[in-house]
């Protein structure tokens, strides 16, 4: 099949960036959408052009390294599915398709497709876990936890940290992102003993980053790959205003 | 040089407790005086790094990708073993010691095993502890299943994702180090060099991928969790990113590098479909718990439908072979196997190049919301990534590159023979042998990180007179300048092949002459074609941009050149280990299609040494004994 | 003493069934009600006759095999007794004493006065368990368990399935035998993890096995040989309300 | 034939750690094709289907009652013993250990013990984690008490009813399994042959109890879970449904009968009140915790109301002879003491069989609410049955036959000397030696079921060559032909006795010949009245009804039949111990009124293997050592 590429072009930070337009040829179906990115790499090199710059790691859809807004859609709008997971059987032949990276005020641009995603990472580092250290830990089996609730804590645990819920939100929210770890250690026993301190100081966070506020229009979990529910950003709230209760602040 | 383990005397089950016990404490209020730095935020390096920072020291933690969380241990699908023996059905530390020894075909030192199958206990413990949502029973007990190799029910396991939820818990237990200040962490920063002063290593020098400046970082030890070297096959179920940089650049500064030619190919991956594959996809092997192994008994048959194949057709090969494990053989035996009914033109799908993994009758006896309940993440994947439905037809599934059980040789502290060197996870050799067995890796990068280095390394710092070492050492210079250096000189050469076309020229290669079946003839036949394709490569590679900015082709190209020195020192390790143990089968050393070990002349490690450009590496042995287990010829039927 | 059994004969599941009359002579008064009917049968066997078929095991009132309704009360109506445990010492000289089998639609007649009782091992069957399997548990005293809450729950817990609820109750309920199941395992940390499944899945099969409704009358409470408490029916309703509330379905 | 107990070398701490290693395992996806036949669902029989059933074996479970939850564990008073020493007061594995193999006066093999010993502490842990109500502290932890024969406090118990709760555990445990259709459960079905197959336990016949219809069903094992042979006494503690069928008929088609002259006589049951009686009641044990047994001292004083006999008239004769045990003597040193008081003529109550167990100092000491808190419903039930008010004036107990030590040989891993055939709980002969302590029995149900079995029957099914046998083989035609010609015939002979009256006699006749005390003269008696009364049986039992029905009549008879021959058995075996051990008092062989052993030529285990009808059994050992435990006179002084 045959593809016309536009595709956002930006050096550096500082600079403004663009649409480039490229015609790919003889693509096979079965590539993946990164696959296919990385034939046109290879010929923008050997015609010495700087290759197209984009994260990616593990290519099975876990690392949530990938991170392309394609037509317009996070991750190109498949159910449960990340780029790199994204086949181009799923494209029409002589189709034009557009790509951008995340575009959010937390996320600062750093080249063509690549964004600064460290913001998650500040967020996890001011209450995104439970406070053990190595070792003098009681028996696994010593607490029971109902197989209900570990499953519900594993649907929020299993986000990847992508941001497709930031970019695909109209006001830059990472709620789904923040609910999702809320709601994982908050289900859990384990969890249960800090569950105020960290819904106080995740949100404070959150704020501090400049991510904006949420008003639940759900496109957050309609381009989730790992199909995070809309349902934990009312735990989130739950458990926020839990903590306000209890804890005054905020 | 004399490679010394280190192991401690006494008898077998009591040397870990009794080592701790004999080596020396650093005094908990002159930890802080300590500065480490980990490489690499795997579950090794993540975890090390939580637990180093949180006993007081002084941690920088440095990866390549824009996070820690994103390791590729988050790949890991399947689960992690522990000798909890929660199910009663008979495991023990003995049982986990026994099977990872024989699992690994009597290659691994006895004391390590043991020490990795005690410590499991407490890694399942620690993760508990920090909230890992592992799968549970109704009861609200933990549940686990069985893995391949084993034939009890050890394995602890969280949906497919066993890999991705112990990565986030030491992920977590690493933020809230960073959170406190404890740790430094340096993202998109990639270790080039590493640093070695009056035969120490006191640290590194890096580079800042988003900028290309090249920084200098001064410790009292430096620790090594960068993975395997899976990648030098080019196509294999490692990421993208995976490579041997920051092991074979410390290779080069003089660590010697264990067994190169133990690589596990697993059985249980998606079939190559064509040229633009940039990797290989694993299909968890929890599927051979439920699945059937299986292709036509007639080539003839094998461009059938597989339903319209009756099963007095159906080759059942792995049940017919090894009945006692049936479809459950261990790796390194289930790929070999499909290898030869392949061989055998008995190969299904495109290229023949493929076996059938069925469900059918899992489904009529569990019925499929079960096989969904259990299975169906992998399901989706599978038919993302084929379009086919594996529960209306048999998955095909082929071997691939997976893990690689050589690295950087340590003793029994996890210290290579540079002092102050320390080699966690993947990146070392030490506990899996010759085979790794499934649902092991997680717990030897836990242990190693937990468990293990957070004792050793307060050995090593209170036996030491420590000389401060800054970064205005004059090795730093050197080093940043040997950096400076490979970078001007990969730009430079502007030639018209992409470093992408030459790794997948060496990977296949790789995968032709020393993959799943290895001669003397291969391997010689590559020990030429490589130096022939390294000198390819630096003369017609085409790197574009330039440093001072985000240059993804100019890290990848480094790494390849990376992989060109080293796939050479995998064929020599492969050519030199004239016997055939676990992943590595010389065709030349067989008994009816399986491996034949010589013991008398080869139970030991082979460690190499570096001696310079263009010179051949010294072969190092270090003995191994069995005095628990018995040595025995490795049989699983 | 001297006695007129008025006992019911039926021949299997099918027969219609009906009252046989005997006379029993020289009753020694420390006999059980067991062994009177047992020396009934032996005459009636020198007879050529078929003896009286009824249940009978421990006879001391713990195994909960008996299962005889003595004028016209579950078990003859004697506090915490037990038929097998019954003295003849109780009844008077020259009494007529009607025997008559458990009779409730989930308790099929077998045969005189043996009936199938197999409903309720289809209730536990369905959720009156821990499900804990052999192995990997903590150790017994890892979870403190108050000696109040221990107490109630062994309260419940005697229960012996013998089923005199249902027989003494006018809806043929079973509702008090589910009741002491959920209760002992709600009691206790051990059981909470799935008191909702529990509760939901006992009370489905109960419903389906054709017990009738409870009108909280308390005739089931009265004939209890265990004097299992009517208060645990109020547990059980709030156990069954609070996992519908929190589960749906029901 | 010899008997090999299989009993693992090594030192005895270690022996079941190293087998368990050492034992073959069947991989978790193969279990699934092996079948188990599970006799029983006692605590034993419950807990090894359901285990066996979680690990993936398919079951199938029998029993003759309706429902599992009525098997004859659920009556076991008192408690259930374990090592855990939360007590602080003495206790190890290695008491425990050593209490049972002295209890059982040096007649039990050491290695057995060790395991049981070893093996409780996990028992605990597992009825807590199924929500076992035991008795609790108010801090919330698990209370315990002393009984009969310990000197530490090892015994977990929940009220009066440990027996209840510990079997309703298992019977939830089991519940699950049928609930999600691991176990096929057969209630009210009885077993009535064994078949054999190639010297191989193969399957078993039964008979609907309901209908009447007589089945085969085939498997890879099975497992005879089906209690003790007291009720061969007629008079027992026991159920009336308990009996030796199933084991008489395993024995007669093979297995052979260890020990059957070790029965044991409970010290603490309602005397016998007259002939009427259908079974005696057991009083528990904990009752001697806290009541004082003692008769006048005078025989001129037993008719009077006890409470004027002044404290100075009384024989506390158990604190006068063993003043470090008093009233916790062992079963079998307390029963023979009431009996050697009884027959110098001061017994008390009817028929002068009784002795006081009193509680005026306990409620003086305790007040009334604490004794009743501890004991309100025994002494209920007391009341219940005499009458009487024991708060008021003091119970009246005298020994009964409660427990049977003997039953099916089997060597460490349970297993029958007919492979295939595993034999748990009181069904098989192991653990007691003469004389089993209190609340041991429950600790060994539960040890067979859920921890030994679960283990040593894969190493079976992994150590042969399977022979898949069907229901269509000629030996199931035969079986089932055997049990129709045994019905055919015992409704023939329509004679004048009932089954009951001959079985009454038969009960008489062993109480006399062969109860708390034997000798020589009395046993060749019983040896040439049995066979009389056998024969009377045959010729003029009567049996009403038809096979097409339930039909306990017949039911009966055929369970009577079993106990005709099984009597010999016992009595064969008592007369040809010429030594007192235990249970077995030999009037020849004393020594101050205490059993005198004769370990020099009895130190051994009988095992009698049927040689057909009216032929003699043969008469095998297996030598006992004593290793850890120095042999020596059993003394409670």
């Amino acid at each position: 099949m045959n593809l016309t590429l536009k595709i956002w072009r930006q050096k550096d930070a500082k600079d403004i960036g663009g649409f480039e337009t490229h015609e790919v040829r003889e693509v096979n179906p079965d590539m993946s959408f990164l696959e296919m990115l990385d034939v046109v790499n290879e010929g923008l090199i050997l015609r010495g052009i700087e290759p197209i710059a984009f994260d990616s790691d593990c290519r099975e859809g876990i690392c949530g390294a990938c991170s392309l807004v394609i037509n317009g859609t996070a991750h190109g709008g498949h159910k449960a599915t990340t780029a790199c997971q994204l086949h181009m059987r799923k494209f029409s032949d002589g189709e034009t398709i557009t790509v951008e990276p995340w575009r959010a005020r937390a996320f600062p641009m750093v080249k063509d497709l690549v964004c600064d995603r460290s913001a998650f990472d500040r967020i996890i580092q001011a209450g995104g876990f439970v406070s053990v250290s190595t070792g003098g830990v009681p028996d696994a089996n010593a607490i029971p936890v109902a197989k209900e609730d570990s499953d519900q804590a594993m649907d929020a645990a299993q986000c990847i940290g992508c941001g497709a819920c930031v970019a695909a939100c109209k006001n830059a929210s990472a709620m789904l992102f923040v609910a999702a770890k809320v709601s994982h250690l908050a289900l859990m026993p384990q969890g249960k003993v800090e569950r105020e301190r960290r819904a106080l100081n995740m949100v404070a966070q959150m704020d501090t980053e400049g991510f904006g506020a949420c008003s639940v229009t759900g496109s957050c979990e309609a381009v989730c790959p790992k199909e995070i529910r809309l349902d934990f950003i009312a735990r989130l709230n739950r458990e926020y205003g839990r903590a306000l209760l209890h804890r005054g602040g905020g | 040089m004399k490679l010394d383990a280190h192991i401690p005397s006494g008898p077998l089950t009591q040397k870990w407790d009794q080592h701790r016990f004999d080596m020396k404490l650093v005094n908990p209020a002159n930890k802080r005086k300590f500065d480490v730095i980990v490489v690499g935020a795997g579950l090794a390096g993540a975890s090390a790094a939580a637990s180093l920072a949180e006993l007081g020291y002084n941690v920088k933690c440095f990866c390549f990708q824009d996070s820690p969380r994103r390791a590729h241990s988050i790949a890991a699908q399947g689960g992690i073993n522990a000798a909890k023996n929660y199910k009663n059905d008979g495991d023990s530390v003995h049982r986990l010691f026994y099977d990872t020894v024989k699992g690994g075909d009597f290659r691994a030192r006895e004391a390590n095993v043991h020490r990795l199958a005690q410590v499991s206990v407490s890694i399942i413990d620690q993760c508990v502890a920090q909230g890992v949502p592992f799968a549970r029973e109704y009861g609200g007990l933990l549940d686990n299943r069985s893995f391949g190799g084993a034939q009890v029910s050890r394995t602890f396991y969280a949906r497919g994702q066993t890999g991705q939820q112990l990565l986030l818990g030491a992920y977590q237990a690493l933020s809230r180090q960073i959170g406190l200040g404890r740790v430094e962490m340096y993202p998109r920063t990639e270790m080039l060099e590493l640093v070695v002063v009056d035969g120490h290593a006191k640290g590194i020098v890096v580079r800042d991928l988003i900028n290309g400046v090249v920084t200098s970082h001064a410790a009292d030890a430096v620790v090594l969790a960068t993975g395997g070297y899976g990648n030098v096959f080019f196509l294999s179920t490692n990421a993208k990113g995976c490579n041997v940089t920051a092991t074979y650049r410390a290779h080069k500064m003089g660590a010697t590098f264990a067994n190169p030619c133990y690589t596990q190919i697993h059985p249980t991956c998606i079939p190559v479909s064509g040229d633009h594959q940039s990797k290989l996809t694993l299909m968890s092997e929890s599927l051979r718990n439920d699945g059937r192994v299986w292709v036509p008994k007639r080539k003839e048959d094998c461009g059938k439908t597989p339903a319209s194949i009756p099963d007095s057709d159906r080759d059942y090969y792995l049940e017919r072979k090894y009945p006692s494990f049936g479809n459950l053989a261990p790796r390194d035996i289930a790929s070999r196997a499909a290898k030869e009914v392949c061989d055998e033109g008995r190969g299904v799908g495109p290229g023949s190049l493929g076996v059938y993994l069925d469900f059918a009758d899992a489904i009529a006896r569990l019925t499929e919301p079960v096989v969904r309940e259990r299975y169906g993440n992998l399901f989706d994947m599978y038919e993302r990534i084929t379009g086919e439905n594996a529960y209306q037809q048999p998955m095909r599934i082929y071997p691939a590159v997976h893990y690689t059980m050589g690295g950087l040789w340590v003793d029994y502290n996890l210290m290579s023979n540079l002092p102050g060197l320390f080699v966690l996870g993947e990146a070392n050799f030490s506990d899996h042998g010759a085979n790794r067995l499934g649902a092991s890796a997680l717990m030897q990068g836990l242990a190693d990180g937990y468990f293990i280095l957070p004792y050793t390394i307060g050995h090593y710092f209170a036996s030491q007179k420590q000389t401060r070492i800054t970064t205005d050492h004059p090795e730093f210079k050197k080093a940043q300048e040997t950096v400076s250096a490979r970078t001007r000189r990969l730009l430079a050469v502007k030639g018209k092949r992409t470093a992408t076309s030459i790794h997948r020229e060496l990977g296949k290669l790789m995968w032709e002459h020393c993959g799943m079946a290895r001669s003397k003839e291969s391997l010689t036949a590559a020990l030429q074609k490589i130096p022939a394709l390294r000198e390819e490569f630096w003369s017609n590679v085409r790197v574009t941009g330039e440093n001072g900015s985000l240059n993804q082709d100019l890290e990848y190209a480094g790494r390849v050149a990376d992989f060109l020195e080293f796939g050479e020192l995998l064929c020599l390790d492969a050519l030199t280990r004239e016997e055939s143990c676990g992943g590595h089968f010389r065709v030349e050393h067989q008994e009816a299609g399986e491996c034949k070990r010589d013991d008398a002349h080869f139970s030991h490690v082979a460690a190499w040494e570096y001696q310079g450009e263009g010179k051949s590496p010294t072969r190092h042995i270090e003995p191994l004994t069995f005095d628990e287990v018995h040595l025995a010829t490795r049989s699983y039927k």
